[in-house]
């Protein structure tokens, strides 16, 4: 890709890393291998500065700290004390809802994912939201959601400390603005521009004053994603780490 | 006299009957697969799961075994070998009722049940599209004046108490108390049963309360209704601590079910395995 | 740089303010005494106790001290050594406020604020009189159609949250990971409290999470705020696994605080004595 | 007491056993040695008959298998899952109110007493309560308690399938008539009769058509008390073993 033969992959890492550093504690849930290799590397770059990021990957064995069953993760969240967590959609819409669950006229759907998982509240208590949704297309970036799995945004009754702050896909970083209701186009990928993205989104979205490009990392964390991360991603994504670095 | 109830695989499966809510525990919390596959050999039909929060293998082979006509869970899917098909051809053609949840009111449903109370609230959810499709769901205001937020909505979850639960684990001691680990679902599930099953892979002359350590580990047997030993029990699934998944077999059994037809081949020869040889 | 934080008995007494709800475990749970002579020595005011459910020494050498304005319990007394007479004559004298309470219901104020929701459900308490001095505590007709008894009225309870949660242990690991064995309402209680502070017997070299078991018995250090070496941290009182309550010490303590006189001879010599060699 | 030497307390404990035989699982709650050491009769008699007790005492490591944290009991209780648990009062009334807070007019008390641990739900939820209270006199047995701990009965619209069953004192055993609202005298100690009782109880009840003494243990339970039981109690309550048979 470039002259660090970098993969596509360690980039969205990268950028997701980038978006980690003020942060406490980071939860990855299920099934989410570019997420939790972020969230890694971020905790490794911290302890370089001598601070401290605690990272929870559900996944895992070894970075699962866990003690009071599945449901902790859930009334850890509530409690206030997980700072970031990601989530993906079937179908993201202009407003940020989400939807797991499938698409046309629930519930007679033309075709059935697997369904809301932890979303329902997740996304509510959350501050930083971070949604990743590899494809950009008008399929997966849609108008409106055929079912809202978790909404974007909620009345003022609710109690919602959380909530979207950002949206990476292969293609572009959005940030979410909660007052307007808004994503906001930040970043493109290697040769994409503004135009392009246009064309395959599916909602309409605010620009950045000025966009940038995707930043690429540097030498020296390439080199830690590599040689240190890497081998732990193989602990509880061994596909996924075979894929990119192993084979 | 043994101090507990020591069974067999077939006298779990005859206290499943037509209609029986089952309890099914994630992947990651001892998949009962050697009970499951009696079950299907049975052909008892109209099971009602209730997943906590999710089912991979072994909701979608019930389900396209044709056991199923209910299913209750936050999410259906085979991991990371994609989407379960047999659930998802189920859902299309309308042959079972998905009532969709999340993971979090999969929990606190049961902790109604724990606590013996007619319902739990819970944040979150309201706003989504869940919440149109359930019934025993109820939106209230929070009467609280000291906490909470004042006016705020919120859900109230009703109590579900299921008719039988069986799960795998790794040991039962010798007065049928089971280790189950960090795995503290499967408590509250257990709490929540009228009836428990396990299948463990062996049973061992110690008694797990001998030192606090072991005695924390453990689901006391008060809450067991029998124990059946099954090596490699919880195969193509795997047992923490115990053993992997086995990812050949699954990545085998996620495209033999992307179609009825390939399913119910593959099913012929799963059902007639012999599971030692199986898991090796 | 150690991962977690490692502090002394000093800088747990300087988080603990005039006015602060503060977190006491029951006697089985790990009484952190020597924290409690620390704090006394500060001669701290207005605490609020929270007894999770119940306080013996600890609560009654607190009160005797004038540190106690407000305490939440479902009992106050020294076991088998009768009653807290600190306790009873702050009581009579009206220089504390009793807010009486039941055991589940202080666990469920608990639980609610470890869940994040405004209030939990409780039956039992109607046509108890502890409902009657009770303000925060609500009386709702059940709500839902499906679940529970048509038309029953039920309590709600709000959610607590402890402003400071001090406990004592018998260790931590290297990472800063409190082993509490089966003493899972020490979990609770920390989930429910904005600020955690351990003392332990010993921080040993080794990683709780290294095995699935030890693991089952382990706090979180996620939860801690700092930890303090305290040995015989608990004495007079008991420490599961470790050493057995000093009954003559408590003896001793019961007749002397049968009144203030004899109480505050005892406290001085108790507040000076040095711990270590007090425990042999 | 008799030629058999038997203790009061001994005789306590046999009677209390003799409430217990059907049961599947009897829980004792903090400072109840007596109660504690009847349950563990009861379960060492029923094995010899082949038959299963399940016996918790909360103040034991070894008799008590929780895994939950001291809220399990309270739960386990509420799920129907403990036939028989005992609890005892500073005052007692004619309806089975029982008073464990103290005496006066709450909250400017005359009198202060522990608190009403767990009775404000176990009573509710435990088919079979047994209140045990040693003394005997206008004192502890009123017309009516100053403040209600737990209620003896409740109305309609409550969830109770718990509430009181029996009544041992050192001089009596009452059983409790749920629809009437009444105790009913059973059985009287040793030396004393009916008239006896009713010179010290504070409250109206009725009387059994035959009134018995309360039986003594036989040779073979007693053997079973002193030489498993005794041994047994001393882990849980060595003061109190010691008392009555070690020293």
């Amino acid at each position: 890709m470039n002259k660090l033969d970098l993969k596509f992959e360690e980039l969205l890492i990268s950028i997701l890393c980038d978006l980690l550093s003020n942060d406490n504690h980071v939860a990855v849930g299920a099934a989410s291998p570019i997420p939790g290799a972020a969230a890694l590397l971020a905790k490794e770059e911290q302890k370089i500065k001598g601070k401290k990021l605690r990272v929870t990957i559900l996944h895992s064995l070894r970075f699962n700290n866990f003690t009071d069953g599945a449901r902790e993760l859930f009334d850890c969240a509530a409690q206030g004390r997980i700072d970031t967590f990601f989530l993906g959609g079937v179908q993201i819409d202009e407003q940020a809802n989400i939807n797991l669950v499938g698409t046309g006229d629930y519930p007679n759907l033309n075709k059935r994912f697997s369904g809301s998982f932890g979303s329902a509240l997740m996304y509510y208590v959350v501050p930083k939201v971070i949604l990743f949704r590899e494809e950009h297309s008008k399929r997966t970036l849609v108008k409106k959601v055929d079912f809202i799995s978790a909404p974007g945004v909620s009345d003022k009754n609710l109690y919602r400390p959380g909530g979207p702050k950002f949206l990476l896909t292969n293609k572009a970083l959005f940030s979410f603005n909660k007052r307007k209701k808004v994503f906001c186009l930040e970043k493109t990928a290697p040769g994409i521009n503004q135009n392009d993205i246009e064309k395959i989104t599916g909602f309409k979205y605010d620009l950045n004053n000025e966009i940038k490009n995707f930043t690429y990392p540097s030498r020296e964390r390439l080199d830690i994603l590599r040689k240190v991360i890497a081998p732990m991603v193989s602990e509880f994504y061994p596909n996924f780490a075979k894929r990119i670095w192993f084979r | 006299m043994l101090p507990f109830e020591k069974i067999t695989l077939n006298d779990i499966v005859s206290e499943v009957h037509d209609g029986t809510l089952l309890g099914i525990p994630a992947d990651y919390s001892g998949v009962p697969m050697t009970f499951t596959k009696e079950l299907i050999k049975k052909k008892v039909k109209n099971l009602k799961l209730y997943c906590l929060p999710l089912t991979t293998i072994q909701g979608d082979m019930l389900i396209g075994s044709g056991c199923v006509t209910e299913i209750e869970a936050a999410a259906v899917s085979l991991g990371e070998f994609g989407q379960a098909s047999r659930f998802q051809d189920a859902v299309i053609n309308q042959r079972i009722k998905v009532k969709d949840s999340t993971c979090p009111a999969l929990h606190a449903q049961l902790q109604a049940t724990e606590k013996s109370v007619p319902f739990m609230p819970l944040r979150g959810i309201i706003g989504s599209d869940l919440l149109e499709y359930r019934d025993d769901w109820k939106v209230i205001k929070n009467p609280m004046e000291c906490s909470g937020k004042e006016g705020e909505e919120i859900i109230l979850l009703p109590a579900v108490q299921l008719d039988v639960l069986v799960f795998h684990a790794t040991k039962s001691d010798m007065n049928g108390n089971i280790q189950i680990g960090r795995r503290r679902e499967l408590a509250t599930l257990a709490h929540a049963s009228k009836k428990v099953f396990v299948t463990v892979e062996e049973i061992v002359d110690e008694d797990f309360y001998e030192n606090e350590v072991n005695a924390a580990a453990t689901l006391p047997a008060l809450y067991i209704d029998g124990i059946a030993v099954s090596k490699n029990g919880a195969w193509p699934c795997g047992l923490t601590g115990k053993y992997n998944p086995d990812l050949e077999e699954l990545k085998n059994y996620s495209l033999a079910a992307k179609n009825q037809n390939t399913f119910d081949s593959y099913m012929r020869v799963f059902l007639n395995s012999d599971n030692l040889k199986a898991a090796q």
